[in-house]
């Protein structure tokens, strides 16, 4: 009981994180109808600074880093990725209507992982004093690809079966070579790749690199961290407009996936934070590298997965799962951040 | 002077933007513009400057000239057929008259 | 294989973007195209890309492709009559021919 | 006599500041045919953050504030709002031409705020070590929302005088519902309503809430205010070049607005500094406080002032009110802080 | 209620902006709006929104709806012979019908 | 031997540059087909804040610096401008196929310079403690303008020679009022006025003589200069991406191109190592100092070069000067600032 009003009290004092304020406050000025609007060039621009200082800080840690705890992190990110689509195909797709294909976009993208969450995150973590290994958002790939390739092998699966002599030409459109005929396998290798040219990933990437063989401190410390914070916040109020304004759009679609929106990231995170635990007990993962975990599973890919699930299964319907996850899944899960913070207070008696 | 030709414009993601412009280039055209830019349609709204979370769904004007109007209608039945199937998009066709008919 | 119909241009200041739309919307137009530009006209000129103090001044084109040129002129009509009566702003109208004549 | 001396002295010393320097570089290079360019995205963001600035900072303060101690300079505010355009629709409307709309929409801009100036001002007195309340910037919308509603209801005033049947179909064009027939009388609340939707009233709106309640206190020292100074430099160079850019289009309107750009700022500011004068000898409004109530009063509304005037007065000519403002009003303005500032120093004996 | 006027569309690098801007001033046109672009051509690729390390090789549209349609060849026999002959560029006239007649 | 041993190990250690490896990065990412993408505006924000940072730092440096000592290395600057294209006009012109211009123009952009590689030297600089003049980088100009105008004047040297008849109206476009007839003599003024005119030179000359007299120091400190060395590594991403995307570009002409792109770059290096040395000798210009002169002398312009030329130059192929300049000469160049470096360790024993 007492651990429960701890909890609480933990869980009360980090919603008023000035970070997820801004995500509020931008919801706000969207419903009141702002004419404001932040320009795609600084929004483009932020998401690669945003990125590269996410990289270029867990590249300088991984220089120091026993490889071997990376490991079963690492692992525990893939699991929780393939995991998740996996659930969502038994769970959503089957409630979501005709088309399973959009229940298991959908499931896709929110085993994928938000940028935005994710540094959102890391900035509330900062401002708790709740440390993690710094290499610990590298995890990010390891959980994201693993959830779009389990997402686009299911769909084709799923179209294979529904229609196995599969005469359609819905040949794959734009950049991702991926053969739209049921029979054929999805070829993996191709997909991948595709996924890492994204612009996030490719900054994340290349952060990575460089902060692993150039030591690139001084200018992480000059200019990556101190805008690190300060971009955030505009991306928060960019993404609370956003979710405003597709509100409307998930209207148009199954209810099923409002509810989705709400209930996955928090059965998400919990699972997260599970398997984290057992990393703890395990390798000594740290308490802050649990939440990081818990946080990933929990958030849903809004920048760089649903574009190689368009191409990628061109039969989703995109409402669906843009809808599911920009206007629901990534508020909840920003606000569940300090939930998983405030258990790892609790569950590590910090 | 001037010498008859066809405007073939396409409106689409720019997710589309590369198969457009692979099905242009197999055609054998010899150029064509791009203009970045917002519109409302069946899909609902894509705004033209603001910012945009994913990228890969802004739309895009492609304007082609062509002096061959049946390779312009064929290269807009092959969008209209295999790529617009199911996603955005819109395709027209315009009459022009061009200057300098050697660079089409 | 295609069908024709008439592209409805309007050039005006964003601040009209949003009658613009509205008239749009009233006369069932299905959709529009818009393209954030400059200009120069009787009121001077805007430029395209360059810093301009009062956003809302900023030139946008809107294109709409419309099945029914009676529909097209009606919005042109109104637009010329009761918003464009002393403010800035142009409307044209060019004959296309659509493919999937059912999205228009 | 020594003190005109003084304020002589004090007035050169401010006249050097680097931020003015900038205005004065962007006119210089805009004269001779640059042909370089601030992209618009840059400038849309830099007025988003400069206005986040602002409104963090009073919000943060007011949290502190004796919310009595507001109440006096806020109606002093409104009174100056209200009042310059009073003095402009009887000393510039009359003498503007046929068509006394212009003039009023001209009076309107000049009574509202120019956030670059404000924050101008804020600058060159942080540069001077003259303290003010840190809610005074707050006082922005107190002054320009009535502004603009009272040369609003005046140029319906005239019209209804002067086309009595006013028969014309002149319909309020975009997004303020203003009737447009001389006979009804106009609604305040959609017009303050569009006014606060405007992009800059939108930020600063924003960030006084997030400042009130949401103790955003660590972003805003890491990232908006070291970025204020800078930002800010960049928006004198684009108003510079803004107003050698809208010198042409003042030569085609009536000789009196530029007349009135000159005199208006200085008169206007005097007033404003009276009226400041007046609440600091009630109740303590500090120096610092008088003089950016001065400048308020002084400035010209250049980026959300006018789309509201033209909406609401659609057949008011923007070339009077634009280029009156920015080509003369604003740099004058901007140009007149030091003048407020030694003032003060002189006045207030610091 | 509409008259028929023509528009004159010039693709250019923004070099040659100017030029064109020059050109279509001395022929008393009243007005033309600019868009900005990318595209590809006999001179390559031209992207249109990234960073383009010459600013000036960026691609810009310039359309202007002018009555007469002798002026806009003039115009436009002038643009291809003396800026284009060894530039990048591509010119294009259509048929539109325009309201307000008087502004063109 | 010793010597050279000396100057291997600090190349080496030099080419562990993060800002160098920033460049690398752009290029390996752009060969692995990301889609990353800087936007357009942001780059061009980016040059006028490293320009105008160039600008004041050297403008602030120049209040105090005593003028004499500036003459000789302005002087070695200009000699190194019109003999670098003189050099070009012997050696690559002739080689260059059918028409002279295009070597010519080629030879122009190679003698002028390249701002992103003069402020990655400054940085690379500061990193080794390499001290230098702090007005230095405003030499850029006295190199850069006398280059592109003997490039000019030569180009209409051989049209006139091979064509005296010159009977074509190839008109020049744009901007630059060069006559084009052959005949004509270039009229020197109104080249050096659109030059600078350009984005870059504006931005850098309103530096300066902001430095030198309006004392922005606290701007400048608490903006520019922490922002320069973030945004060159920004800067270098976009390099390195675009150098990439050139070099297809090149293929197409002829090879003699890709030569110099390689040699040019360490030829004229070492000339303005040289000439610096001289400078070094005659008043003492400090070892860094000659660093500069060097990197300057290496580099080629890749920004406000290319339009002065097309305009002046219209019958010169962009294809060999932009490709061979950004794609081989630039990274070249910029991989050769080490090189300097080390030079001058071992030269000055540092
Ligand atoms: N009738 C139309 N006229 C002009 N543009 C259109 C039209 N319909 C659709 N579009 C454009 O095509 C995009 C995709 O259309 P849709 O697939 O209907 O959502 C829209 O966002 C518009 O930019
Ligand atoms: N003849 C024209 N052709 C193309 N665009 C025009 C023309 N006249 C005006 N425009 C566009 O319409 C805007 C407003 O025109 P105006 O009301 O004449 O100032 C201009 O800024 C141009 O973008
Ligand atoms: N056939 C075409 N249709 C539309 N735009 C074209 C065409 N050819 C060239 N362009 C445009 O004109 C620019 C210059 O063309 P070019 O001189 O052929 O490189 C290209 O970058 C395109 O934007
Ligand atoms: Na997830
Ligand atoms: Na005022
Ligand atoms: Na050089």
């Amino acid at each position: 009981m007492d651990l429960f009003l701890d909890f609480l009290a933990a869980f009360g004092r980090q919603l008023q994180s000035p970070t997820l304020s801004f995500l509020l406050g931008g919801m706000a000025i969207a419903a009141l109808g702002t004419r404001l609007e932040i320009p795609d060039a600084i929004y483009r621009f932020i998401v690669v600074v945003l990125m590269l200082r996410i990289g270029l800080g867990a590249g300088i840690a991984i220089r120091e880093a026993d490889l071997s705890d990376i490991l079963l992190p690492a692992l525990a990110a893939s699991v929780l990725g393939v995991g998740i689509v996996l659930i969502g195909r038994l769970t959503l797709a089957p409630l979501s209507g005709p088309r399973p294909e959009d229940g298991i976009a959908t499931a896709g993208v929110f085993g994928a992982v938000s940028a935005s969450t994710l540094a959102a995150a890391m900035v509330l973590m900062e401002e708790d004093g709740l440390r993690f290994e710094a290499w610990a958002p590298a995890l990010y790939p390891f959980m994201d690809i693993p959830a779009l390739l389990t997402a686009i092998v299911l769909a084709q699966l799923a179209r294979a079966r529904s229609a196995p002599v599969a005469a359609t030409a819905g040949t794959a459109p734009g950049f991702a070579p991926v053969p739209a005929r049921g029979a054929t396998r999805p070829r993996i290798g191709p997909i991948i790749a595709d996924s890492l040219r994204g612009a996030a990933l490719s900054a994340l990437a290349l952060g990575l690199v460089l902060g692993m063989i150039a030591r690139p401190d001084p200018v992480f410390h000059s200019f990556y961290d101190p805008l690190f914070r300060g971009f955030l916040s505009i991306l928060m109020v960019i993404m609370g407009m956003e979710a405003w304004a597709r509100l409307a759009e998930l209207r148009r679609v199954a209810h099923v996936y409002a509810v989705y929106g709400v209930t996955a990231p928090l059965v998400h995170g919990g699972l997260g934070f599970g398997l984290g635990w057992l990393a703890h007990l395990a390798t000594g993962f740290s308490p802050g590298g649990v939440v990081l975990l818990a946080v990933m599973a929990a958030s849903s890919s809004d920048i760089s997965g649903p574009p190689t699930l368009r191409a990628a299964i061109p039969s989703a319907n995109p409402a669906a799962y843009i809808g599911a996850s920009t206007s629901i899944g990534t508020p909840v899960a920003l606000l569940s951040i300090p939930l998983w913070i405030a258990l790892a207070d609790v569950v590590f008696a910090l | 002077m001037t010498t008859p030709a066809v405007k073939l414009t396409v409106i689409v993601e720019r997710l589309l933007k590369p198969a457009v412009e692979r099905l242009l280039t197999e055609a054998g055209v010899s150029g064509w513009s791009v203009f970045p830019g917002g519109g409302m349609g069946a899909h609902g709204l894509h705004r033209a400057e603001a910012a945009q979370l994913v990228r890969e769904f802004a739309i895009v004007k492609i304007e082609a000239v062509v002096h061959d109007r049946a390779a312009a209608e064929r290269i807009a039945e092959t969008l209209t057929t295999d790529h617009l199937a199911d996603q955005s998009g819109i395709v027209w066709l315009s009459p022009v008259e061009v200057w300098r008919a050697g660079k089409f």
